[in-house]
């Protein structure tokens, strides 16, 4: 599991902290945060893409190994939120990379993001 | 609090500044309105307490060749201020001496200013990676490495290119600036009401101070009262808001020098913090408690389980400081001196473990806490410092909350907000304590009582660049202890 | 060419090589339930590697055969060194090749593949690991093998098998001083050549603490498999060894096959007890700051002590003591050294020690070495008693 | 009739053939004619020195050839092991010199006086009287320092190094010139023979001094500590096939000479010499191999660890002397066989190494090896040479290095059988040494291979790097052949090494059982079987590649998709951009920054125009800083006097400008 922030406003890393944390332990389901991009499977996304996060999001991506698979996190991912039309926002992040995954919510329950990695992780 | 106005030229700005400084005052933030197409108005908020003074310098300028005269030699944030106007309003400071881009970064287009009214929709960008003018440190055994914008973990988006010696630091250069997304923008010709939400996701572990701080902007301008016991509704967010981020803090901290366990007990006990804030205003981050002229609460926190968070952040503490390993990785590593603190006017509990006392609570207060308010000063400004000012602030924030809770009538709706604002003035200031620090906001109404400006300074715009003083002949695997040690928001410095 | 031999280390190599997995999720696993976390299960390592193998491999470009050969040299010197030593029997065709040096130098091969493919990423954090993780080998090495100068004097060799079925008929052999310390030593080389903590953090995600994650960051699929796979075979094949070593009951010398299933069930559990101990030590350890590593593998407090004095303008007093030391400790050796190591006395009957002589010997030892590494219950009265000096 | 003889004979017409070739050919001829010449010294030394190990003895005297004492020549088998040696090694110098010295190093001079050392180099170990010996070895001496100062018109800190290495060497030489005159004064005679012969009769006291002064001579000669230091200075300074000479068959006969006066001549001595050199070696191990872990001249590093293999070498023999003293025969015959055999190994890889080293400098020009990187897609077959060797030198299974080393640690290890105080102290105190040593040497060989030769290049000149000539690889390939047999097949010496051993009046019973396949010691339990090890390892590698080739995905990439390639990725994962200029922010990572360099660094860093008010600050601060030289601008107050406005202090660390504000791009408010 690697976790990109492509703009967020870090309410949806508080809940991913929390659901990787000892209370909803996605570990248990095999998922866990690795050091490289490299090692990883998923990546979670989150935030709308900011022009500046575009270019390091894509190239995230293909440095992941196949099969990856792209969790949006959060409205934000989804559809840009309450960021829609800023400046700044290049889009969400199924307009930079292919998304398999959508986690609503603004932030999403610990228990919404555990239960998107089951399925991810199919345990 | 309305704040004093002085109309100024370019040419008296730096004397005026200069005197407001030397009297103890404190530059808040710079602030650029395109009034009408004609002339550009820069505000300089200085503030200073107690008591709560407030001076606004109004500097207007001819829109075809905005410039101003640089405050940088007076003040180190005026400097970081100018460069960010002249990155999004095309105002030019003269003679300033890091004449840099500070937000946009190179490939960004040329001379779009999209601040201005005119700016219209942004061209097309450049290939990104230009070149961004690092530094770049020559010498003997002197090598770079590149770190970010992703890293592993949960952390945002920055690079951090270190020039280091085997291991010790010689330089950081912090890039930050990645999470941009023009906020400021987005709040003009909204309604205030409607523009709360935004407020409370430019940093989302920050809702309620970013929140607080407009509606009491919001109110200065419109001139209303907010009555006491919202104010104290108010006062019960805010402290709920600082022991759920320190307690994270407490626990990242040691899981960064590898003791895991206290970690796992630090989550356990921000868990049933984020559901007491789930019951005491619908959400766990506490957004929708602070509205506008009040406060909207659900339920007050018992005091058994007030008691019993204390309890454990106490042993947690405890339990760390006692560990002979994690306290000597914390002794000692990164040290920020007090003059470096005030030089770079550092908020929060950065600048109080390195000696400065401020804290808007005591500066700038909306509601008067009396005796409970004690700011706590450490003066050795090392990591053990950061980390046991904040286990200290975190204990009294929750013996406020609990006086608070006392004083709060029980029942559903504790506080229902006030009638609707009838514009007075066209301005107003709204500056609050949040957990990171002195959160300050300037909103400007339009005639037609909509948002015509609205500029925010969140105290991770002053504190980034104590990072790389403090990290002065640290070695590098302590970095990540010291980043986390600072924790500071990159969402709310980049808006 | 005894069946039962070859067999032993068919079962030795096959028990190990799949063990390996399962104990490394064994330790991951006490840990998570020590710290509230219900943990992935036991079987994951094995999932994991699983997958990795099914994923598609991902170089950086500019690497070169350093990088590709890595994860086969870490493998292979993991499995050459499970052949060798002898988990379950010590009458097996290649005992007579296992020989303590040459297996420490096989590990240090290892490290020295993987460092030299970290160096040929080119990417900062392999430069960074590899220099990290060859300073805290360097400091590894002469540990080693002090350990093994240290259990080859009673069994008169290195061969493996020979100290080993020494052990097993002799077992009051390595309960001596020498032995025991050898045991701490062989212990904290473990520690730091596997990366555990309070040496290296193995969970960590911050790449700027890394010593020996950070080597592998490039690494993905297949590659990545056989690296984690090679870490856990040295993990296992070193508790093996110091199981063997210190624990040697149950290993066989003869060549029954039922005594041969005997041992394999118990090196399995013992590895097990033992790899669960070291991860239950863990969640208590904090990882040290990096230029403490060799103090860990050193003593720290005279250091200090000196350091300080010369901080303290007293150079003069410090050399003092140092020299008289030094003239201490002469005096000591060359006493102590003829009593323990001179020649006998002719009329000399060996004096059997009762458990009221070396008790007190070993408590204090023990308590030397708990206070070398932590000093918690002290640290709050030192700090008084500085406190009280006034400083 | 012996083989020696003529061979001798023929080393010495060769050499006189490879002078006068050298003085009289046309430049463009010269350095092959006399590369042939000296190989052919080489080869003739070779033959005499594997006759002499196969147990053939030789000696002569010409009396009228030296006025007074004449000449006196003799081989047996321990000068036949050190002649053996050097032959092997000048094969390999002389035939990569062709290649190397075409371009800049084809002087008369120089090519003269090549073959001319080569031939000393042969011969030393043959002196038999105490005149000849010193003559050859003064002619040896001069002629190397010829050679060191070749290209002193190129670099003046070859002239420095020319004057360390005459006055150390000559040094040496007087400390020699008294040990061997007051032995033969007091033996009353001047050949070898009649010294051993009057060793007996010598008074303690004067044996002690005379083994000290030998030490002490043939120490310096051998890197040992006190008198080292011309070692990593003359090193690198002279041309790379002099060095890759000097760095293995010069240094040896400092080995040789300690063992010929130590155990042959003076027959032994009292325990406190064997204490000595062990000590000496252990300290000049330690201290040579630490020196080279902070090293970043690739020559200069390498000479440190010849000086710290040497040391290993010294320990070997001051164990032996040590048994000797002790009445342990077998236990010393094995310590002095484990001492030759790593002289053996380690003329081979570091031969290897020093014209890798070389190589490289013929191609980048520089030694640095900061500056180096990015040379394996340049020079593979340098970088596989430079390996190979690097695996000897770090003492690892496959590696040549390891099998000397392991014999040497069972020597000490089975040492504390021998009753004493003494030997109970310092047995384990060597053995942590070479521990030590082995360790270090892994750590600072890591680093000239990982950080010099792999990963992308740092300067100019590695990105120009281009395979070194045929001739220099050959001559490497023939190194890396010898490392390879001594790696893999050790057992073919065991025989010659007990012949040696015995030439030095040690008990030579069987002490190594020489199988083809292995190592194995007689009467002490110790197997060593290297060939075994590298098969294991062979065999143990391809079942693991075969398992991940039979993954379906790494065949699903196999099919190229859509077009692109097989798949190389873009440069590596995102968390470390690719450097944007292009000198690529230098992946080298030295283990800890130089202690002995003045300054740790003195990064060249313009303090910004923040703290314009204070004029001091230089353009680039010099003279030595401590690491954190950005934040040293003085903390003036700011212009007109308020104190801290301007945080002068804070000024550098955040973003000091490269240079004056406008100038660093064209316009910074785009």
């Amino acid at each position: 599991m690697r976790h990109v922030d492509a703009g967020s406003c870090n309410g949806c890393e508080v809940e991913i902290g929390g659901a990787f944390g000892p209370v909803y332990d996605a570990e248990r389901y095999g998922a866990r945060l690795v050091a490289s991009p490299r090692h990883a499977d998923v990546l979670l996304v989150t935030g709308p893409v900011t022009r500046n996060m575009a270019e390091p999001l894509r190239r995230t991506y293909e440095a992941a190994p196949e099969p990856r698979v792209v969790v949006a996190v959060g409205d934000c991912a989804i559809n840009c939120g309450l960021f829609a039309g800023a400046y700044g926002v290049a889009g969400a992040v199924a307009d930079v990379v292919p998304v398999d995954l959508e986690v609503p919510g603004c932030p999403p329950e610990p228990t919404a993001i555990v239960e998107a990695l089951r399925r991810v992780t199919g345990r | 609090m309305p704040s004093t106005r002085v109309d100024l030229d370019p040419g008296e700005l730096p004397d005026h500044a200069a005197r407001l400084l030397d009297d103890g005052h404190r530059l808040a933030l710079v602030a650029a309105h395109h009034d009408d197409p004609g002339t550009i108005r820069v505000v300089y908020l200085f503030v200073q307490g107690p008591p709560d003074t407030r001076t606004e310098l109004h500097v207007r300028l001819d829109a075809r060749t905005p410039a101003v005269p640089t405050l940088a030699r007076l003040s180190f944030p005026a400097g970081r201020f100018e460069r960010e106007m002249r990155d999004l309003h095309g105002i030019v400071p003269l003679d300033h001496p890091l004449p840099h881009r500070l937000v946009r970064h190179p490939h960004w287009p040329r001379g779009w200013y999209p601040m201005r009214p005119d700016a219209g929709p942004p061209p097309e960008f450049g290939t990104p990676e230009g070149p961004f003018p690092f530094l770049t440190v020559e010498g003997p055994g002197v090598y770079e490495i590149p770190v970010g914008p992703v890293h592993a973990g949960l952390i945002e988006p920055g690079h951090f290119r270190f020039s280091v010696v085997g291991e010790t630091i010689l330089k950081l250069k912090a890039r930050l600036w990645y999470v941009h997304k023009g906020i400021e923008k987005l709040f003009e010709g909204r309604e205030p009401a409607q523009a709360l939400a935004l407020t409370e996701r430019i940093s989302g572990d920050t809702a309620v101070g970013h929140a607080l701080a407009y509606c009491l902007a919001v109110e200065d301008a419109t001139g209303v009262q907010v009555p006491l016991r919202a104010r104290r509704a108010r006062a019960l967010l805010l402290e709920l808001e600082r022991v759920h981020n320190h307690v994270t803090d407490l626990g990242a901290l040691c899981n960064d020098v590898g003791h895991g366990i206290l970690n796992a007990h630090a989550w356990r006990i921000r868990e049933r913090l984020l559901r007491l804030n789930h019951t005491v205003t619908g959400h766990r981050l506490l957004r929708g408690g602070v509205v506008l002229g009040g406060a909207n609460l659900r339920a007050l926190p018992e005091h058994a389980e007030l008691a019993a968070v204390r309890a454990d952040i106490r042993d947690l503490v405890d339990l760390a400081l006692g560990h002979p390993t994690v306290r000597d990785r914390f002794t000692g590593t990164a040290i920020l001196s007090a003059q470096a603190a005030h030089d770079l006017g550092c908020l929060g509990y950065v600048a109080r473990a390195s000696g400065l006392p401020t804290d808007a609570r005591h500066a700038h207060p909306f509601h008067d806490l009396g005796d409970l308010l004690t700011t706590r000063v450490l003066d050795t400004g090392d990591v053990l410092a950061r980390f046991r000012i904040r286990a200290l602030e975190a204990d009294d924030s929750l013996t406020l909350i609990d006086h608070l809770t006392t004083e709060l009538p029980t029942g559903p709706r504790v506080a229902d907000p006030a009638p609707p604002p009838h514009p007075t003035r066209r301005s107003g200031v709204g500056i609050t304590e949040g957990w990171r620090g002195t959160i300050t906001t300037r909103i400007e109404l339009a005639p037609d009582g909509l948002l015509s400006r609205v500029k925010i300074a969140d105290p991770s715009f002053f504190n980034w660049p104590a990072l790389p003083i403090a990290l002065a002949d640290t070695i590098v695997p302590d970095f990540p202890l010291t980043n986390k040690s600072f924790n500071l928001s990159y969402a709310g410095n980049d808006l | 060419m005894n069946l039962t031999g070859t067999a032993a280390v068919a079962a030795q190599v096959g028990l190990v090589t799949a063990g390996a997995p399962w104990l490394a999720g064994l330790m991951r696993q006490v840990r998570a339930r020590l710290e509230g976390r219900a943990g992935p299960g036991i079987g994951q390592p094995w999932r994991d590697l699983r997958k990795q193998l099914r994923k598609q491999p991902v170089t950086a470009t500019g690497t070169g055969p350093a990088f590709r050969t890595a994860p086969l040299v870490l493998v292979a010197t993991a499995l050459v060194v499970t052949a060798l030593v002898p988990l379950a029997s010590t009458r097996t065709p290649v005992s007579g090749h296992a020989d303590l040096i040459v297996v420490v130098a096989l590990l240090a091969l290892g490290t020295v593949a993987l460092a030299l493919a970290g160096l040929d990423t080119g990417t900062a954090f392999g430069g960074m690991g590899a220099s990290r993780e060859m300073t805290v080998a360097a400091l590894v090495e002469p540990t080693l093998l002090m350990s093994v100068f240290a259990l080859s004097i009673p069994a008169g060799s290195t061969n493996l098998a020979d100290i080993v079925s020494g052990a097993v008929h002799d077992p009051g052999r390595l309960a001596t001083p020498t032995g025991l310390l050898a045991a701490v030593a062989l212990l904290a080389v473990t520690v730091a050549e596997t990366g555990r903590l309070p040496v290296d953090n193995p969970s960590t995600h911050l790449e700027l603490t890394m010593i020996h994650e950070a080597m592998v960051l490039e690494y993905s699929g297949p590659d990545l498999a056989l690296i984690e796979l090679g870490a856990q075979l040295r993990l296992t094949v070193l508790l093996g060894l110091l199981a063997a070593l210190f624990t040697p009951w149950g290993i066989t010398t003869g060549t029954g096959w039922a005594a041969l299933a005997l041992a394999l069930v118990l090196l399995a559990a013992k590895v097990a007890l033992l790899g669960s101990v070291l991860a239950a030590a863990e969640v208590f350890l904090a990882k040290i700051r990096l230029f403490r590593v060799p103090e860990l593998l050193a003593g720290a407090s005279e250091l200090a002590i000196a350091r300080a004095g010369f901080a303290a303008g007293l150079g003069w007093a410090v050399t003092v003591a140092l020299v008289l030391v030094l003239v201490a400790f002469a005096a000591l050796t060359g006493r102590s050294a003829r009593m323990l190591l001179g020649p006998p006395p002719e009329p000399a009957t060996p004096v059997r020690f009762g458990a009221s002589v070396w008790l007190p010997l070993l408590a204090g030892l023990l308590a030397c070495a708990a206070l070398g590494i932590t000093t918690a219950p002290l640290a709050d009265l030192l700090a008084a008693a500085a406190s009280i000096g006034g400083h | 009739m012996s083989a020696i003889a003529p061979a001798l004979a023929a080393a010495s017409a060769l050499a006189a053939a490879g002078t006068a070739a050298g003085l009289v050919l046309p430049e463009r001829a010269r350095p092959a004619a006399v590369g042939a010449c000296t190989a052919g010294v080489g080869a003739a030394g070779l033959a005499a020195g594997v006759a002499a190990l196969g147990g053939q003895r030789w000696s002569a005297s010409l009396p009228d050839l030296l006025p007074l004492a004449g000449v006196h020549l003799a081989v047996d088998a321990l000068s036949g092991l050190f002649i053996a040696v050097s032959g092997g090694v000048i094969v390999a110098a002389a035939v990569y010199g062709i290649g190397y010295t075409r371009h800049g190093l084809a002087g008369r001079g120089v090519q003269a006086i090549l073959p001319l050392f080569a031939w000393t180099l042969v011969l030393v170990p043959a002196g038999a009287s105490v005149s000849t010996f010193l003559l050859l070895w003064e002619l040896r001496a001069a002629s190397s320092l010829l050679l060191v100062v070749a290209e002193h018109r190129r670099r003046a800190s070859v002239r420095e190094a020319g004057v360390w290495y005459a006055v150390m060497t000559h040094l040496g030489l007087v400390a020699l010139l008294a040990a061997l005159a007051l032995f033969a004064a007091r033996a009353g005679g001047e050949t070898f023979a009649a010294l051993r012969a009057g060793a007996g009769g010598l008074s303690p006291a004067v044996r002690g001094t005379v083994f000290v002064l030998a030490l002490l001579a043939f120490g310096s000669k051998a890197g040992a500590v006190p008198l080292h230091a011309w070692l990593p200075r003359a090193h690198p300074e002279a041309p790379s096939n002099v060095s890759a000479l000097m760095s293995t068959a010069m240094v040896n006969l400092g080995a040789y000479g300690v063992i010929r006066t130590g155990f042959d001549l003076l027959g032994g001595g009292p325990r406190w010499w064997g204490l000595l050199t062990v000590a000496l070696g252990a300290v000049t191990a330690v201290y040579g191999i630490v020196q080279a872990a902070v090293a970043t001249d690739l020559k200069r590093l390498l000479a440190y660890s010849t000086s710290e293999n040497l040391g290993l070498v010294l320990v070997g023999v001051g164990a032996a002397l040590l048994f000797d003293a002790g009445g342990n025969e077998e236990l010393a015959a094995l310590a002095l066989a484990a001492a030759l055999l790593h002289v053996v190994n380690h003329a081979a890889f570091k031969a290897l190494l020093f014209c890798a080293a070389g190589s490289v400098l013929h191609a980048t020009g520089t030694r640095d090896v900061d500056g180096l990187g990015g040379l394996r897609p340049r020079m593979p077959v340098t970088t596989a040479l430079f390996a190979v060797g690097a695996l000897g030198a770090i003492a690892l299974p496959p590696g040549n290095g390891f099998v000397s080393e392991w014999l040497l640690l069972q020597a000490l290890i089975h040492g504390l059988a021998v009753p004493g105080v003494t030997t109970a102290v310092m047995l384990p105190v060597a053995i942590a040494a070479i521990a030590l040593s082995a360790g270090l040497a892994a750590a600072a060989f890591v680093k000239a291979l990982g950080v010099g030769f792999f990963a992308r290049p740092r300067s100019a000149a590695a990105m120009r790097a281009g395979e070194s000539p045929r001739t220099m690889l050959a001559g490497m390939g023939l190194c890396a052949a010898a490392c390879a047999g001594l790696a893999l097949l050790p057992g073919a010496l065991a025989d010659g090494l007990g012949r040696a051993v015995g030439a030095t009046g040690t008990d030579s019973r069987r002490i190594i059982i020489g199988g083809e396949l292995n190592l194995q010691l007689s009467g002490l339990t110790g197997r060593l079987a290297p060939l075994w090890i590298a098969v294991a390892l062979a065999a143990a590698g391809p079942p693991c590649c075969w398992c991940c080739a039979r993954s379906p995905a790494r065949r699903a990439a196999a099919r190229p998709r859509s077009g692109t390639a097989v798949p190389e990725r873009p440069p590596r994962a995102w968390s470390t951009p690719p450097p944007p200029s292009p000198n690529p922010c230098s992946a080298s990572s030295t283990t800890s920054s130089p202690p002995n360099r003045t300054s740790t660094s003195r990064p060249c860093v313009n303090p910004p125009t923040w703290s314009s008010g204070s004029a001091t600050s230089a353009k680039c601060p010099t003279g030595s800083s401590t690491a954190s030289t950005p934040r040293s601008c003085d903390r003036s107050p700011a212009p007109d006097g308020r104190p801290g406005a301007s945080p002068t202090a804070a000024c550098t660390a955040i973003s000091g400008t490269a240079s004056p504000p406008w100038s660093c791009c064209s316009s910074p408010w785009r």
